[in-house]
């Protein structure tokens, strides 16, 4: 059964009016914090929730418990030196924050990375994708109280993690990526066992389907909650599964112009017409099997030769401002690197990062809603901390 | 027009190309590019005079308007040329970077002068250009035309401010908090402007150039504690400087 | 008006965890089985010091600081006769504070001649975090167990001379 | 039973009734570790791909017990604005209503502690007195997230009572007394014949109260705040629910209450459905049917827990409204249709 646009703004009027109805009839609601320790907010958000009974009339997040300030760090730093910090800002998908500050210099010094290293930075992207989000499908189950889903998840997960580390040395940060091309090459052996990870993950996909979207109480709680129209969507920046859950059939690995392997792999993006929290759980799960079969391609014509374009040992990239942004897991995560043509790091590097703008939209969602449903809600946004803080 | 001879542009060159007085910046006119120069066509037309300079660079159309024409320049992208996913809103503060790279000691003090470094100390600016110290930029997207458009305005240095964008992007709100917090842009008409990130009781905007980053002060560099020189050794103490 | 469950949707969820139950656990009980983390995970950082000449970029290169030197130089007998005494340096503190350490590899990277390495060694918690600065001994321990470097995938070109 | 080996001497009633007393107290515990540790520990684990507890004693056997001393020497803790009587209080009343439902039901033709003949009216009164205890925990603590566990447990445990008392009557009638021992010897007077067909020896009455069963679960599922409605502990919104602000033996009066209830509901149901302490071959008195009565019993609760724990491992929550609406608008209902078949059948036949 899918909302109409009709049903979602008369369930949402409905709620609303229902709030200001007690609201006007002065009955003293309460002021509840959800967080900053709260086992529903991926790490120290607070969200400072005025409630009527169990009904939300107002919510108003508190960010900045684990603001690291990293865009004043990046301009003390070389360049070598940020891959490691970046890498850390969406501590869940590694590998795929360093790739759009990487193509951002690249781009600025002029040079352009091999085949090879590109192929294996977008299986390195995918990979990220898989475990991030593959976290994801089991975690929005423990919100609504399953217990089983998150540990199949952290199960499966482990794989991608391990071929992670036998490749670039960490399992969750990487720093593999350098300007001009990559660290090292793949170990021996590495391609046969990112084939049979693959397919395990598309198996954790298929019990997960099995699992949660195909039981009733799981939509019963998920389909017509947090329901996000396409213009409120697009008004508030939301990108990613939350925007391709409301029908914006937009996504930065096919409409940017980006030196990664996307161009040569066949493979289909992914929307809901809903745009509700259902639709969220759907895309990403079909987003990762899309990333599956992604990497089964790129496995397959992977091209050989050099791993690194020729760079000079003191990195000096000339003046200039540039804007790179990719489709991370969570969202479009982009980099605007401004560089004085000093030798040390940029002159200033903004980071754009997706979760920051998902979670804009989080006082309109929430109003009028009932307390379980702030976390069914807060989950499917699926937000990570270090994004939204920086 | 920036005295800085930052790329700058007159008139109606159809493909505009980005002159850059540095040789290292490559000074190859671009190929027309049919997505983005009606786009800036039609810029040019709507907003006249207020478009000081515009360039299609590195697959992006980057525009500085005045402050005064900010409101009107982004409502005009919305709504005419239906620009409406709003990216980012941030600022940049152009004084010079203290150079911390390439020295030894990396204690924070007043920039040299170096090459590129215009004479009131700001910094060479970057493809469009600007004047002053502070400069906002938004970055707005349009999903049907797959087409994004980075816009930037230079504010006054002593009090920068500009006319918020919430009315016409909800997305903005937290953006122009952000940069309020760490720049000091004063956004007039904002419904509330208060601390996002930052404790409320803290002082200073940590973004700007001259703000200290004390984590640097506090310890020392490691590096510092060279190899002492030779016992009676004859030539000057051993400084080993591999630069 | 909640919809009836329809039957399926429930049972196939139980159906999955009974099929798991069924299937053997995937965990390991660590203290009795231990899990040998791949060739190039990068655990500990080992340094090999005949190798090292105090250039101190390892500690200039370090985002962190976290890598203390001092060193001072010898005087070793000149290579020609009659030539001026050769400076050969040696290193008299060598640490890392891996309580600082992020494991970004920079410093095994950037050393130019190969005196720091890698070892997918990883139980070396201490109970006071000031234990957690190895000195030169400590990091010269960690060379017995730096593994070969694993051979690289069909594609790949393999440097010349890389070790 | 025991009376029976000791000395005449004690055949008073007085110690009679204590040496109950003794065997019921030492049950709740057993039951509670037994049930905690099958099926949390292994079963929960082995369900999500890991071992479970494995390092206290052979397989992770007394990891129960472990907890248990382990609580017991944690600080006891009242929150500073807490009512101290009331939230010092709570554990003994939900601890008071386990206690009480044990005394009616029969574990062998003579093992009962008191043969009440309103026995199972006796049993689900004393069910509900948990509300109280839960109500009194949620609303002492003195902290937001265990009020609103407190009265959601209130909201859900009310609305649950009603189908689990109708699915009873459904027994009731077919049945013909109150009286749990009763029931039981019902049941293994009833074996199902199809029109002389063949006949099925009475296994209980759980195929002609099938409808009946169903809602008991669903109904027991509830009573016990298990997952599909476990909306006052629910971990993910109110961290603990009504438990959040309690530490040390008082969270153990908790627990074992939880898994007490979860023993002696399970022993509830198989009682009214499964043919309680009876099967059709083997002893049915003196000291081996006894014997046989306790075993028997005590498979028939673990079969009935080993569903109510894996619904509980799979399913996510309902949200209160749903469970609410769920509970009004078609337990009851069912419920009292199901009645109406029994008794229709029951005048037919």
């Amino acid at each position: 059964m899918t909302v109409t646009e009709h049903q979602q703004s008369t369930y949402i009027a409905g709620q609303a009016a229902d709030a200001r109805i007690r609201f006007e009839l002065e009955t003293e609601g309460m002021t509840l914090n959800l967080g900053p320790q709260h086992p529903a907010t991926h790490g120290t958000l607070r969200i400072v929730v005025r409630l009527d009974g169990e009904q939300v009339v107002w919510a108003d997040p508190v960010c900045g418990y684990m603001h690291r300030g990293y865009e004043k760090l990046v301009e003390v730093r070389k360049y070598q030196q940020i891959t490691t910090l970046v890498n850390r800002i969406d501590w869940l998908g590694h590998f795929a924050n360093e790739v759009p500050f990487i193509l951002a210099v690249e781009d600025l010094y002029g040079v352009e990375a091999p085949p090879r290293a590109q192929w294996i930075r977008t299986i390195f992207f995918e990979m990220a994708r898989i475990a991030n989000l593959g976290l994801f499908l089991g975690d929005m189950g423990v919100q609504l109280g399953a217990l089983t889903p998150v540990f199949f998840a952290f199960r499966d997960r482990e794989h991608v993690l391990n071929l992670m580390e036998s490749a670039t040395g960490g399992r969750f940060h990487p720093n593999f990526d350098r300007v001009g091309g990559l660290k090292e090459d793949l170990p021996k052996g590495w391609v046969d066992e990112c084939r049979t990870v693959m397919k395990r993950q598309r198996d954790f996909c298929d019990e997960m389907e099995e699992l949660l979207v195909g039981n009733e109480i799981f939509q019963k709680r998920t389909r017509g909650i947090g329901v996000i129209p396409r213009q409120i969507g697009l008004d508030y920046g939301l990108s990613g599964a939350n925007i391709r859950a409301s029908g914006v059939d937009w996504d930065l690995r096919r409409d940017s112009p980006s030196p990664l392997a996307w161009k040569e792999v066949d493979w289909k993006v992914w929307t809901h017409p809903d745009g509700d929290a259902f639709a969220r759980y759907w895309v990403r799960l079909q987003e990762v099997r899309e990333a599956t079969k992604i990497v089964d391609q790129l496995l397959d014509g992977l091209p050989s030769g050099p791993i690194m374009a020729k760079m000079p040992a003191r990195l000096r990239v000339p003046r200039g401002e540039a804007w790179v942004s990719t489709e991370n897991p969570l969202g479009e995560m982009g980099y605007y690197v401004v560089s004085d043509g000093g030798p040390g790091g940029p002159f200033r590097c903004k980071i754009r990062t997706p979760s920051f703008n998902n979670i804009h939209i989080v006082p309109w969602l929430l109003k009028g809603v009932y307390v379980p449903d702030i976390i069914t809600i807060l989950a499917s946004l699926y937000f990570i901390l270090g994004d939204i803080d920086r | 027009m920036s005295d800085t001879g930052a790329t700058s542009l007159e008139g109606e060159a159809t493909e505009p190309e980005a002159t850059e007085p540095e040789p290292a910046a490559e000074a190859v006119p671009q190929e027309p590019d049919p997505l983005r120069d009606p786009l800036v066509q039609a810029l040019e037309v709507d907003l006249g005079a207020d478009l000081l300079t515009s360039a299609v660079e590195r697959n992006d159309v980057w525009v500085r308007v005045p402050a005064a024409a900010w409101f009107r320049a982004v409502e005009v992208l919305k709504t005419r040329h239906d620009f409406d996913y709003i990216c980012f809103l941030s600022g940049i503060d152009w004084k010079a970077a203290p150079d911390f790279a390439s020295r030894n000691e990396r204690t924070f003090d007043p920039a040299p002068l170096e090459e590129g470094v215009a004479a009131d100390g700001l910094i060479e600016r970057g493809i469009t250009g600007g004047d002053t110290r502070f400069q906002v930029l938004v970055r707005l997207y349009s999903i049907e035309r797959r087409l994004g458009i980075t816009l930037k305005a230079d504010l006054d240095s002593v009090a920068p401010s500009v006319q918020s964008i919430v009315p016409l992007y909800r997305g903005a709100d937290w953006h122009e908090r952000e940069a309020w917090e760490m720049f000091g842009f004063d956004f007039i008409g904002h419904p509330g402007l208060r601390h996002l990130y930052l404790p409320s009781e803290f002082e200073g905007h940590p973004m700007r150039k001259d703000f200290p980053l004390l984590a640097r002060e506090v310890k020392p560099w490691p590096g510092l504690v060279d190899v002492e020189p030779l016992p009676g050794g004859d030539d000057e103490p051993e400084v080993s400087e591999v630069s | 008006m909640p919809a009836k469950p329809q039957v399926p949707g429930l049972l196939k969820g139980l159906g999955v965890t009974f099929r798991t139950m069924m299937r053997p656990a995937v965990t390991v009980q660590y203290p009795h089985v231990k899990e040998t983390p791949a060739p190039r995970a990068r655990g500990v950082i080992a340094l090999k010091e005949e190798n090292c000449t105090v250039c101190m970029l390892c500690a200039r290169e370090c985002p962190d600081w976290c890598i203390y030197i001092e060193g001072h130089n010898d005087l070793a007998p000149p290579r020609r006769e009659g030539g001026k005494p050769r400076r050969s340096p040696k290193l008299d503190r060598f640490d890392i504070d891996f309580s600082l350490c992020m494991y970004c590899g920079i410093c095994v990277e950037v050393c130019p001649f190969d005196a720091l390495f890698w070892s997918p060694e990883f139980e070396y918690s201490e109970m006071d975090i000031g234990d957690l600065l190895h000195e030169k001994r400590r990091l010269g321990e960690w060379m017995t167990t730096v593994p070969e470097p694993p051979a690289l995938e069909a594609g790949a070109e393999v440097k010349k001379g890389k070790k | 039973m025991i009376a029976a080996l000791v000395a005449v001497d004690v055949t008073t009633y007085g110690w009679v009734t204590a040496l109950k007393v003794g065997v019921v107290l030492a049950l709740i515990p057993a039951g509670a570790l037994i049930l905690g540790y099958v099926f949390l520990m292994k079963m929960m684990s082995h369900m999500q791909s890991r071992l479970g507890p494995m390092e206290a004693g052979p397989h992770g056997v007394l990891q129960l017990v472990f907890d248990g001393i382990k609580f017991l020497q944690k600080e006891d803790i009242f929150p500073d604005r807490s009512d101290r009587r009331v939230f010092a209080l709570a554990p003994l009343v939900v601890m008071l209503s386990t206690f009480l439902l044990y005394i009616v039901i029969p574990a062998g033709p003579r093992l009962v502690v008191e043969d009440l003949d309103t026995g199972i009216f006796f049993a689900l009164a004393v069910s509900s007195l948990s509300v109280i205890g839960i109500l009194m925990a949620g609303w002492s603590s003195a902290n937001k997230f265990s009020l609103m566990g407190g009265l959601r447990a209130a909201g859900q445990l009310i609305a649950y009572e009603l189908p689990l008392v109708l699915a009873v009557v459904g027994v009731v009638i077919q049945a013909g007394t109150l009286s749990l021992q009763g029931i039981v010897g019902a049941q293994a007077a009833f074996d199902m014949s199809f029109f002389g067909l063949f006949t099925i020896p009475s296994i209980g009455y759980f195929i002609p109260q099938f409808f009946g069963f169903i809602i008991f679960m669903i109904a027991v599922q509830a009573e016990l705040t298990q997952t599909p409605f476990d909306m006052p502990v629910a971990e993910s919104e109110l961290v603990a629910g009504f438990m959040t602000e309690y530490t040390g033996f008082r969270f153990l009066f908790f627990f074992m209450g939880e898994f007490g209830t979860a023993f002696a509901f399970g022993a509830l149901a198989s009682t009214l459905f499964l043919g309680g302490w009876y099967i059709p071959f083997g002893f049915h008195d003196g000291l081996l049917g006894d014997l046989q009565g306790v075993i028997v019993l005590f498979t028939k609760i673990m079969i009935v827990s080993f569903f109510v724990f894996w619904v509980r491992f799979t399913y996510p929550r309902f949200r209160e409204d749903q469970l609410q609406t769920f509970a009004w608008k078609w337990l009851i209902p069912l419920s009292l249709l199901n009645i109406l078949a029994t008794a229709v059948f029951k005048v037919v036949f």
